[in-house]
């Protein structure tokens, strides 16, 4: 590997990382505008108001960043990269055609989960941070949300690993075929449901409910701070989306041209499931705390169990 | 590498495990010091094994049954400091002298 | 960069990266952001209602059973990736699923304790 | 020194510095947070150390778990945002001398026992998940069963302690 070519790896990961996210949010506001039936955004930058999310970007790079008189400052400060970095780092073991990642790493599932798995704090940091009766039950809120549905999380990745056989996110996407989307559907779904509530997307939106905790953690953040909690939840989205690509639905694979056209099957797959967790987010009321805790302990965890011994059982009959 | 490198740094940071725990006074902070020396701990585990390049892997599997002990022992001892701190309203460990709870104590306490 | 170390090399070297961009971007703000605080302002914000009493006015042991549910669960979880890689290999086969499910037996009881403990049902 | 010398060197201090924060901080959160940045070095370690599973394994369970469940408890027992001022007991004079005899004691050992000892870092073999899995799935299935007696026993024993909370809440958030 030359110098030459760290750079240009890094600098992709670095671009998928900024642009995407973007992307993701201008869908996010056109889409819910027009199944609300309304605009959105048209007039940013001329056409369908594509700048919209720039401006934004703008706005918030301008604004006077407070921090209460009652927050410990330094925790308050860091927080926001605490909760955006993890996203970042976990982007880089991302397959998104043959041979095409940043870093395979033999490991990748296992590294992925345990990296995603320290946002976790950048929540907490904040909730508590910020000395606000809103925020600190926002954090903790988030935190109990973000602890129970990791584990059904951690569940479904690891009936594929099983189903795969290795950990290596390049390898899983080679040895998926078209009938794991049967049998590792449930896994599929439970990944996908629990990735959700890990983000806070709506209907799992408890922690950060605007209508009665105000923000939760977030509620004293301004300027660039808040901003950069909002790319972490879209960059969040991205990785959740990209993941379950690459674990359930075969990644770069496509009906033909695998080799030529991977990236672009892979990012098809991608912005599908971004739209699917946009209209979840429109069409479904918020979930309350008790039915979170039971949606995760009495329903995902019990699947995903099953689930597991469904996998080794089904792979042990066709050795 | 040499194999004093992660030895010493073991060495060390058990060291100051020692010290957090005899010299909090908060029950979680002692925790906490616990927690630091179990790492010392591993951190010797992993650095022996893969010094003897141990065909079973015995450090590093010894390892990982350690974290998880930690991970059960630093859940029931905190279960454990919260009962105490529901009926004390204290988790100070100087002032949980009395092993066996009486009735000025009880009273005392008050409950949140 | 070759391997186990290049690969991890590239890792933390993107780590940096990230932490740069959140500096870069923080250094920025701050020569393009106005700094005009007032005691108002610099207040705990509950709704424009003066903040009565401490930050602790609510908290609730509950989420720590929760979470320390999660924490045996996570730990167990732990051992499946390796057994992943391996239950399928020549020389493991039935037996190693057999002693997977034995461990996630055990686990699952304490599952149903707390089930019927009422733990996880929020009365 | 070798490239991999000087980096373990440096995250090793990271890990002591962080450490020595932890045991003389004021402020209980902070010191949680000093808690995960000497977690965190020490995981770097471990990958240096080729340990690549154990690395992860730290991250996972200590930074994304354990740190948390400590946060909970500092949290629940309300710790104020800022310094606390009794966070250290009379024992201090006491606890440093024991600290500093005991370090000295240990790196003598370890100086005397082990001065020519290299460690030949390659791929990890042993220590990458399928490495780790088979092992304990051929030589270690014993002690892999009775942890998870011991995890059952734990979850019990938490949830009996916690039994108090069990029912309807009484002054919480619902």
């Amino acid at each position: 590997m030359t110098l030459l070519e760290i750079a240009a790896r890094l600098a992709l990961v670095v671009a998928a990382f900024l642009l995407l996210p973007l992307l993701v949010g201008q869908l996010e506001h056109k889409a819910m505008a027009h199944m609300q039936a309304r605009l959105g955004p048209m007039y940013a930058g001329g056409f369908h108001g594509w700048a919209q999310l720039i401006a934004d970007g703008v706005k918030f790079a301008q604004k006077e960043h407070v921090v209460p008189a009652e927050a410990d400052r330094k925790v308050f400060s860091l927080a926001p990269a605490v909760a955006l970095l993890p996203y970042l780092v976990v982007l880089v073991v991302v397959p998104v055609g043959p041979g095409l990642v940043a870093v395979d790493l033999d490991i990748g599932l296992f590294f992925v989960l345990a990296v995603m798995s320290v946002s976790v704090l950048g929540s907490v940091m904040a909730g508590w941070s910020s000395g606000n009766k809103y925020a600190l039950l926002g954090g903790l809120r988030s935190a109990a949300q973000l602890m129970a549905y990791e584990l059904p999380l951690v569940l479904a990745a690891s009936s594929v690993a099983m189903a795969a056989g290795t950990l290596s996110l390049s390898g899983i996407v080679e040895t998926w075929s078209p009938w794991w989307l049967v049998w590792q559907a449930p896994a599929a779904v439970i990944f996908f449901v629990a990735g959700l509530a890990e983000l806070h997307r709506p209907p799992f939106d408890m922690p950060v409910a605007d209508s009665e905790i105000v923000l939760g953690p977030y509620t004293e953040y301004t300027g660039l701070r808040f901003a950069l909690f909002l790319l972490a939840e879209y960059a969040g989205i991205v990785v959740l989306c990209a993941l379950t690509t690459v674990l359930f639905l075969g990644g770069w694979r496509g009906p033909f041209a695998d080799e030529e056209l991977g990236p672009v099957w892979f990012l098809i797959k991608l912005f599908v499931l971004a739209f699917v967790v946009i209209w979840l987010r429109v069409s479904n009321p918020r979930l309350r705390a008790d039915q979170l805790q039971k949606l995760a302990w009495q329903v995902l965890v019990p699947l995903s169990l099953a689930q597991l011994a469904l996998t080794g059982v089904v792979k042990v009959v066709m050795m | 590498m040499h194999v004093l490198y992660p030895a010493v740094l073991s060495a060390l940071l058990f060291s100051i495990g020692i010290y957090g725990v005899l010299a909090r006074r908060n029950a979680i902070l002692v925790l906490m010091s616990v927690e630091l020396m179990l790492n010392a701990v591993n951190l010797n585990l992993v650095a022996f094994d893969v010094w003897l390049a141990d065909r079973l892997g015995s450090g590093q599997i010894l390892t990982l049954f350690v974290i998880v002990i930690a991970a059960a022992e630093v859940g029931i001892g905190l279960a454990i400091v919260l009962q105490v701190f529901r009926n004390r309203a204290t988790i100070s460990v100087d002032s949980l002298t009395e092993l066996a709870e009486t009735a000025e104590t009880d009273s005392a306490g008050d409950r949140r | 960069m070759h391997g186990y170390f290049g690969a991890y090399g590239l890792v933390a070297l993107l780590l940096v990266v990230g932490a740069v961009f959140v500096t870069v971007a923080l250094t920025a703000n701050r020569l393009l952001r106005p700094a005009r605080p007032t005691p108002q302002k610099l207040l705990t914000y509950e709704c424009g209602v003066d903040p009565v009493g401490g930050g602790w006015a609510q908290s609730y042991v509950r989420y720590y059973v929760f979470t320390f549910l999660y924490v045996v669960f996570a730990v167990d979880a732990v051992f499946l990736f390796p057994w992943a890689t391996v239950f399928a290999a020549p020389g493991f086969g039935v037996a190693t699923l057999v002693e997977m499910f034995v461990f996630l037996g055990f686990l699952a009881v304490g599952i149903l304790y707390a089930w019927r403990k009422g733990v996880l049902s929020w009365a | 020194m070798t490239a991999a010398e000087i980096v373990f060197v440096l995250l090793g201090v990271v890990a002591l510095a962080a450490a020595v924060l932890v045991v003389t901080t004021r402020q209980l959160v902070r010191a949680a947070l000093y808690l995960v940045l000497s977690f965190g070095a020490i995981a770097a370690c471990f990958l240096v150390l080729t340990a690549e599973l154990v690395a992860w394994v730290q991250v996972l369970i200590y930074v994304g778990a354990v740190v948390v469940l400590l946060l909970f408890g500092i949290m629940l027992t309300r710790a104020p945002i800022g310094p606390t001022s009794d966070l250290d007991s009379r024992n201090r004079p006491a606890a440093i001398v024991v600290a500093v005899a005991t370090a000295g004691v240990l790196v003598t050992v370890l100086v005397r026992g082990f001065g020519d000892a290299y460690v030949d870092l390659g791929e990890p073999s042993t220590g990458s998940a399928s490495g780790i899995g088979a092992n304990i799935f051929r030589y270690w299935v014993l002690p892999f069963e009775i942890l998870s007696v011991l995890l059952l026993a734990a979850l019990v024993g938490a949830i009996v302690l916690s039994r108090t909370d069990i029912g309807p809440p009484k002054d919480g958030d619902g």
